[in-house]
């Protein structure tokens, strides 16, 4: 070991700068770490002086103790600016006087090159060339794996492919284009789009000859009130609970079930609905379909628009709704528009709104907050007085609105209490209900305030308080939750007939033909014959409960029971198998 | 959805292993430094605090909302029959308690503020003059100001006087029905201890008190000043405080009226906010707090300062309050609860 | 000089690839030099804020090289209302309207609150203790008119290639600006 | 053309307009009465636009006198001083920016990004030492480059790198290359400057994360001859190929190389290369022959391997551009909402994206475009480097000399004393005999 003095000197002088870079170093790093708590901005304790003093202004001490507080932090701060610049030169000095220590002290040391002969230099050189081609060939490996990991644990949420880009970028234009070829008003009666039928008459063209038969069962997954819709060959029901909320779909020819899809992460809908009444449920209001979507509201205020194939094509949260009896008006659709009566508030109207939206992209067209409480009656679209009509039920006022921006028509001041029954555009007149007390017949012609004037007759007899009325030609038909059944002439309200079917009705009674379909609650299904004398055609039992109003569409009656979902069709027709 | 019980799903297994081979790989050892930092920034300029009104404190409900014809707007006043003036762009429109749309004037210049006298003669502040309609929207005679700097801010008819709010020269002019001036109020003077207006931004306002003062507003010393007809200061009452009894920001309140039992509504901005205060300057209640004005609120919030915000009342025969918001431009009716 | 000249003066395989590759990058270092040489006009680039995107987010503070940040807050005394109770200066829920520490929004006491006349004060930021927080930034901008305002001081700045802080800017609002004007100042409020 | 000047007329009145307004809003200053005047907000001017020209200067004289040093003086004392004065005017006088290691990503940034004009400096500074590479080796590396001359002065008692490990740590170089100027030509950020582990001791200060990195390079530094420079330095790697080309060479002995062996262990950075054995045993060329004619075939194949490893990175590669970053928060956000803290970045991107989200996501739909591009270039750069190293390394050398490899050596000049014949160029030898007739 060469031992000469300067070499232990120099070794020395290097061993110290070491330790005092190490030395400065860890001071600085110490500092940089303490700081966390005591600058003026960051440390807890002089922001909680600063909350007590805001709690009592006049509190002396309490200044005085923010005031140094403030100021040493303030001056540690200034202090630890001061200490990191200086500790940098130092270290940069020290580091100087630890390199040329130590370069000094290896130079001592060098020894100086005694090169041995090498006799298998050409193999050497040869297999440290392969090794290196392998370690390369490693590199290239590690590499490779490196951005495959990279690559597969990509946690990106954004779309990867080039078209599924073009459907996050452009849903509105997406839908634009199928505006042209929306279904003709034709296809829409030939089905059963929305609560009732398209024009929410409840009523159908076509006639089924015979009593109609159960030709398949199936069961519904999911508990709720709303009546099925059809189009085509399918139908949908949507049905939920407070934490999932779903719509199904069923082919009707086989009644099996095509596909069921949630509608969740809706953007702003609260995770955790509040409970709604447990008899109406979650999905009391029934959806609509357009040709193209169908769209389904639910009582927590998620609106969900879905493709037929069960894609979902835009979801909207309405907002918290404030139903005393949860949320129950069915949606209507007249074109393109997507129209929903939001009806809320206790006693006092609390934010209810008519909104039409466009059902292609959810975009709202226009919107009218409506002087109202909450209601349950779903709104109807007619053609009269030569302008398409909204007629919205509600406590105290129907109002009418116009289908393309919104604007009102006309309102009367008719109705009081709980307004459920929905309203029906039979014999030139808007028929409605207030529920228990008056059936009226209401001119749809009139401007501004025709409560006195709009009315052309009322009656108090046999006022159902759920169901709706049904009309066909000249008449009009009504059943009471009791079961009370009762015929009206369309332009005088004068009583043709009325009977007792005794058995307690929610549903909605149905024309299909000329045969008043009326289906009880516990499963009775009575069809009378629709005309000016009382004539029981048939009745049939079905297993179970009913609360849903029919869908009559192609050739069959679709019934919702609590349970199952039922198709009835003429009897010869070939018995579909059991799902 | 992800059911609890699974650690993780696939997917995010991979991303555990994918962050631990990215700080090695290149790609990832970028971005181990590049992230901003935590969740909390200490230099925060927080008054979420003062955003949140106490429930118990608002008075007042919504009863209805609707847009205003025009954007723009600055001032609204009641006239006698309880039709709305709204001063917006270069028109003040008349509106009907439903919100139907009634007269409309169109004016030269940017209508900035506007009142009614009882006999229903409607005085129209544009920037350095006034312009007097009668009732139908007939031009009747045109008010010069004494300086052509002036910017009128705030108007307030009575019987026989006009008051005028000028932001820019800090003055309340005085005219007589026949528009000659009268007098001049509030202007710096040591010797009748006026302390003098100090308005940095142009919303200084006027209202005829039914005690028989002058109520206006001293934005800059975040008061509200009682000055006779002719000009001496009677009293001044408010707070600088973001809390909810003074008045926050560097210029509030910048919109006074009063209510049938002289009780006196204030609006601010900044914290868009309406509350009541007692005739003396006692805080007594919340018309609407800053939570219903989130638009007005984030005017001054993103990126451009605060003058674009604001708020203006106004209050008819019976009780309820019209909050014009100058950045939605719509007009809310609030009924007093219960 | 190659390793050994070659002997009949040709020139060898290798050496006639290495001149022709060293031919083609030449010219392709020309070409990329020329394409940016045309476009470039002599002048070079400092980095600044645009005081109409700042968020206030409180990078500026931490997020630069230096220890003290080279961003300060900048002051334009045309925009300013003078006001007596500066909301730039004083805490949104003041004791009274002091200097004293408890009142002061500034963590740092950096701005200088000086009477100029009644009702009017003046505001002037001392840059050795500002450390870029823009918190009185937000608080003008919140309430007044806008009239403080961020900004990168150049005697401090060491002018980075990628700025340490526009790396992590919410707002984008980080720029190059040439170097004969690099500030972006307010005078009017916009 | 008359309907655009129509419409940007337009424009024009109703942005007057819109300022007016603004501006009719907003008070002029208050007038006081006391003759106090506004004072005006001070603006310390940068550095002059000259003294960027200077350093540009500085530069072009520093790689001469390095050149000069390395082939005429053939003096490591005068590399010595060079490397300190560079350190010193290079490093803590202009503390660093815009340096050569970091400009050929402005040069890419300028190219990709229209409204970004690179200054003519940092042409000089990215383009000048490139060009005397293609003369005259890495003469830039030799006593120019600061971050060089910082690790020359620690480097203590070098130990050898085996060729294995070398081999495979100076592929990183290529990798950084390629990673900055993807990053800089999609707008990202220069990631070259971000990770340079000694400019902030350049400027005595920056995060702990980047000073841990420095300090343990110069630790490293001390026993393995810059490490920095070999195993880490994107612009290295450009300035190797370029003196793989180069005109002259650095040699070890002033005239001829008698392989006394004595220049062998004298390079500390591993660049020496003894004379390789003419390849006179048949077994082994025809093996060499084979191996070379497959790892030529597999140049291709490693290229197309390198693409497709490289496409599947562009998602998570592309996270680190701001625009997309925040693209993917403000989506994340949609679906699983996460609560920030009051004011900061997070919530404020997101805020400033609420306001315009189709602007945003579109942003990120172009940049992961080019970013699926850019990263397909980039797996198929690796393939290139690694494949040409393999072939590079099966090729057999026809050396006859001890001399440094061309792309390995950072023209240090340490070589040259070992050599007996530079001692008998220098006198301080007698002339032993008659040198061997050349």
């Amino acid at each position: 070991m060469n031992t000469s003095p300067l070499y232990r000197a120099l070794l020395r002088t290097a061993w110290i700068a070491g330790a005092f870079c190490v030395l400065v170093g860890g001071i600085m790093v110490y500092e940089h770490f303490e700081a966390a708590t005591n600058d003026p901005w960051k440390s807890p304790q002089l922001l909680a002086l600063r909350e007590k003093l805001a709690a009592d202004p006049k509190n002396e001490p309490l200044q005085k103790e923010i005031r140094q507080l403030d100021l040493k932090f303030r001056r540690n701060f200034r202090h630890r600016l001061a200490l990191d610049n200086t500790g940098a030169w130092l270290l940069l000095g020290g580091t100087l006087a630890l390199v040329l220590a130590a370069a000094k002290a290896a130079a001592l040391k060098k020894t100086l090159p005694l090169p041995q002969p090498k006799p298998d230099a050409g193999e050497q050189s040869i297999k440290l060339a392969s090794r290196a081609r392998w370690s390369l060939a490693g590199v290239g490996l590690a590499v490779a794996g490196c951005l495959l990991i990279i690559g597969l644990g990509n946690t990106s949420v954004l779309p990867g492919s080039r078209d599924a880009w073009q459907k996050l970028l452009s849903p509105p234009s997406a839908q634009e284009a199928p505006i042209a070829e929306a279904p003709v008003l034709a296809e829409f009666q030939a089905n059963w789009p929305r609560f009732r039928g398209w024009d929410g008459s409840g009523t159908a063209a076509w006639d089924l000859k015979t009593m109609p038969g159960v030709l398949w069962r199936s069961v519904i997954p999911a508990p709720g009130h709303s009546s099925p819709i059809v189009w085509g060959d399918r139908v949908f029901i949507s049905g939920g609970t407070t934490n999932r909320r779903e719509v199904f779909c069923y082919n009707a020819s086989s009644g099996a079930l095509l596909w069921q899809r949630a509608i969740e992460n809706v953007p702003g809908s609260p995770l955790k609905i509040p409970e709604t009444p447990e008899d109406t449920g979650c999905a009391a209001p029934t959806m609509a379909a357009d040709g193209r979507r169908v769209y389904a509201i639910f009582a927590n205020g998620d609106l969900g628009a879905l493709n037929f194939d069960g894609s979902v094509v835009w979801t909207k949260y309405l907002g918290p709704v404030k139903n005393p009896y949860g949320y129950a008006a069915s949606l209507a659709v007249w074109g393109d528009n997507l129209l929903i009566q939001l009806d809320q508030g206790e006693t006092r109207p609390e934010g209810s709104k008519l909104i039409s939206l466009q059902g292609g992209s959810g975009r709202v067209l226009w919107e009218r907050s409506r002087p109202v409480p909450a209601s349950w009656a779903t709104p109807i679209i007619i053609d009269a007085a030569g302008k398409t009509q909204i007629i919205t039920l509600a406590d105290p006022w129907v109002i009418a609105y116009t289908l393309a921006d919104g604007n009102e028509l006309w309102r009367a001041q008719l109705l009081e209490n709980e307004v459920v029954p929905s309203p029906v555009f039979a014999g030139g007149f808007v028929l409605l209900v207030s529920p228990g007390a008056k059936l009226m017949a209401l001119r749809p012609d009139g401007t501004g305030d025709v409560t006195k004037t709009g009315v052309a007759w009322a009656t108090e007899e046999n006022v159902p308080d759920i169901a709706s009325p049904v009309g066909i030609g000249e008449l009009v038909f009504t059943v009471t939750s009791g079961g009370v059944a009762t015929c009206f002439g369309a332009n005088d309200g004068k009583k043709i007939w009325e009977t007792n079917l005794d058995t307690e009705v929610q549903a909605s009674p149905g024309i299909l033909g000329d045969r008043l379909f009326i289906l009880g609650e516990h499963g009775a299904l009575v069809t009378l014959q629709a005309g000016r004398e009382l004539h029981e055609m048939g009745r049939t039992q079905l297993p179970d409960k009913f609360d849903a109003s029919p869908a009559f569409a192609n050739g069959h009656v679709f019934l919702r029971g609590v349970t199952n979902l039922y198709c009835l069709g003429a009897a010869d027709a070939k018995l579909a198998k059991q799902p | 959805m992800k059911p609890e019980f699974e650690l993780f799903d696939r997917r995010e297994f991979f991303g555990v292993v994918a962050k631990t081979a990215a700080v090695i790989g290149l790609a990832g050892g970028a971005e181990a430094g590049a992230e901003g930092q935590g969740t909390a920034n200490p230099f925060a300029y927080d008054i979420s605090r003062f955003q949140k009104t106490d429930p118990k404190l608002i008075a007042y409900e919504e009863v209805t909302r609707w847009p205003i014809p025009h954007k723009d707007a600055r001032r609204l006043a009641i006239g006698p029959d309880d039709q709305l003036y709204v001063c917006a762009g270069n028109y003040i429109n008349c509106l009907s308690r439903t919100g139907q749309r009634g007269l409309e004037l169109a004016l030269a210049g940017p209508a900035c503020c506007v009142a009614v006298a009882r006999d229903g003669a409607i005085f129209a502040g544009l920037r350095d003059h006034i312009e007097v309609f009668d009732s139908k929207g007939g031009r009747v005679a045109r008010w010069e100001s004494p300086d052509p700097k002036t910017w009128f801010t705030g108007l307030a008819a009575g019987g026989n006087d006009v008051f005028a709010a000028d932001a820019r020269k800090l003055v309340v002019l005085r005219y007589d029905r026949t528009g000659k001036i009268a007098g001049r109020i509030g202007r710096k003077d040591a010797a009748r201890n006026v302390p003098g207006f100090i308005v940095p931004s142009p919303f200084l306002d006027v209202i005829i008190h039914r005690d028989g003062l002058l109520r206006v507003n001293n934005p800059g010393r975040h008061r509200v000043e009682a000055y006779t007809f002719d000009g001496d200061l009677e009293g001044a009452w408010g707070k600088p405080t973001a809390a909810i009894e003074g008045f926050c920001g560097c210029c509030n309140p910048i919109g006074l009226t009063a209510l049938a039992d002289g009780r006196i509504v204030t609006c601010e901005k900044g914290i868009p906010r309406v509350k009541i205060y007692s005739a003396s300057g006692e805080f007594e209640s919340v018309v609407a707090g800053s939570e219903s004005f989130p638009e007005n609120a984030h005017a001054c919030t993103d990126l451009n300062d605060c003058i674009h915000g604001g708020i203006d009342a106004a209050v008819d025969s019976d009780g309820r309050i019209y909050i014009l918001d100058i950045v939605t431009s719509d007009v809310r009716v609030m009924k007093r609860k219960g | 000089m190659d390793a050994k000249p070659p002997v009949n003066g040709s020139v060898t395989r290798r050496q006639f690839l290495r001149n022709g590759a060293r031919l083609m990058t030449m010219t392709g270092l020309g070409v990329a030099a020329g394409a940016l040489a045309t476009r470039s006009t002599g002048a070079a680039w400092v980095w600044q804020i645009d005081p109409a995107k700042c968020l206030r987010c409180g990078n500026c503070a931490t997020q630069c090289v230096l220890e003290q940040s080279a961003v300060k807050c900048v002051h334009a005394y045309a925009v300013c209302g003078y006001c007596q109770l500066c909301t730039g200066f004083f805490w949104p829920e003041p004791n009274e309207l002091t200097t004293a520490a408890e009142n002061q929004l500034c963590p740092t006491a950096a701005i200088k609150r000086t009477y100029v006349e009644d009702p009017y004060y003046q505001y002037s930021i001392d840059e050795q203790l500002c450390i870029g927080c823009a918190k009185c930034v937000e608080g003008c901008n919140r309430f007044g008119n806008g009239s403080l305002f961020l900004q990168i001081r150049h005697d401090r700045c060491l002018n980075c290639n990628e700025c340490a802080i526009a790396r992590t800017c919410p707002g984008e609002a980080f720029r190059r600006v040439p170097v004969e004007h690099p500030y972006l100042l307010k005078t009017t409020s916009r | 053309m008359l309907r655009r000047l129509k419409f940007v007329g337009a424009l024009g009145v109703m942005l007057l307009l819109a300022l007016m307004v603004c501006a009719e809003q907003r008070f002029p200053p208050p007038d006081f009465e006391n003759g106090y005047r506004l004072p005006s907000a001070s603006t310390p001017a940068a550095r002059q636009l000259w003294l960027q020209y200077a350093d540009a200067g500085v530069l072009l004289a520093a790689l001469g006198i390095s050149v000069w040093l390395i082939y005429k003086k053939r003096s490591r004392r005068g590399l010595f001083w060079l490397s300190l004065f560079s350190l010193a005017y290079f490093g803590f006088y202009r503390k660093g920016c815009i340096c050569p290691i970091g400009s050929p990503q402005n040069i890419v940034y300028g190219l990709f990004n229209p409204d970004y004009v690179v200054p003519a400096t940092v042409l000089v500074f990215c383009f000048a030492p490139l060009v005397v590479a293609l003369f005259a080796g890495r003469a830039f590396c030799a006593g120019v480059c600061p971050q060089g001359a910082l690790q020359d002065l620690v480097l203590i008692k070098p130990v050898a790198v085996p060729l294995w490990l070398e081999q495979a740590l100076s592929v990183i170089p290529y990798l950084f290359l390629g990673a900055g100027l993807i990053y800089a030509g999609t707008g990202t950020g220069f990631v070259i400057c971000r990770y340079d582990p000694f400019v902030p001791f350049f400027r005595l200060s920056g995060g702990v994360f980047i000073l841990t990195a420095g300090a343990a390079f110069l630790m490293a530094g001390m026993f393995v001859g810059r490490p920095y420079c070999r195993f880490l330095c994107p612009y290295g790697g450009l300035l190797r190929l370029a003196s793989l080309v180069s005109k002259w060479r650095v040699r070890v002995t002033p005239d001829f190389c008698t392989q006394c062996r004595l220049c062998e262990q004298s390079c500390p950075f591993g660049a020496m290369r003894e004379p390789a054995p003419s390849g006179t045993n048949p077994k082994w060329l025809w093996a060499e022959r084979k191996r070379l004619g497959w790892l030529l075939a597999l140049l291709p194949v490693l290229v197309a391997a390198g693409m497709w490893a490289g496409s599947k990175l562009s998602p998570a590669a592309a996270q680190l551009h701001p625009a997309v970053a925040l693209a993917e928060r403000y989506t994340r956000q949609q679906s699983h909402p996460v609560q920030y803290g009051l004011m900061t970045p997070e919530s404020l991107s997101l805020q400033r994206a609420a306001e315009d989200p189709k602007a945003v996501l579109t942003a990120a739909a172009d940049l992961r475009h080019r970013f699926d591009l850019a990263c397909w270039l980039f797996g198929g750069w690796i393939g290139l480097v690694i494949g040409l190293k393999l072939v590079a390394l099966s090729v057999r050398p026809g050396r006859t000399d001890f001399e440094p490899d061309r792309g390995a050596c950072l023209a240090c000049a340490r070589c040259f004393a070992a050599c007996p014949n530079e001692r008998v160029r220098l006198g301080l030898m007698p002339a032993a005999g008659d040198p061997a007739p050349s």
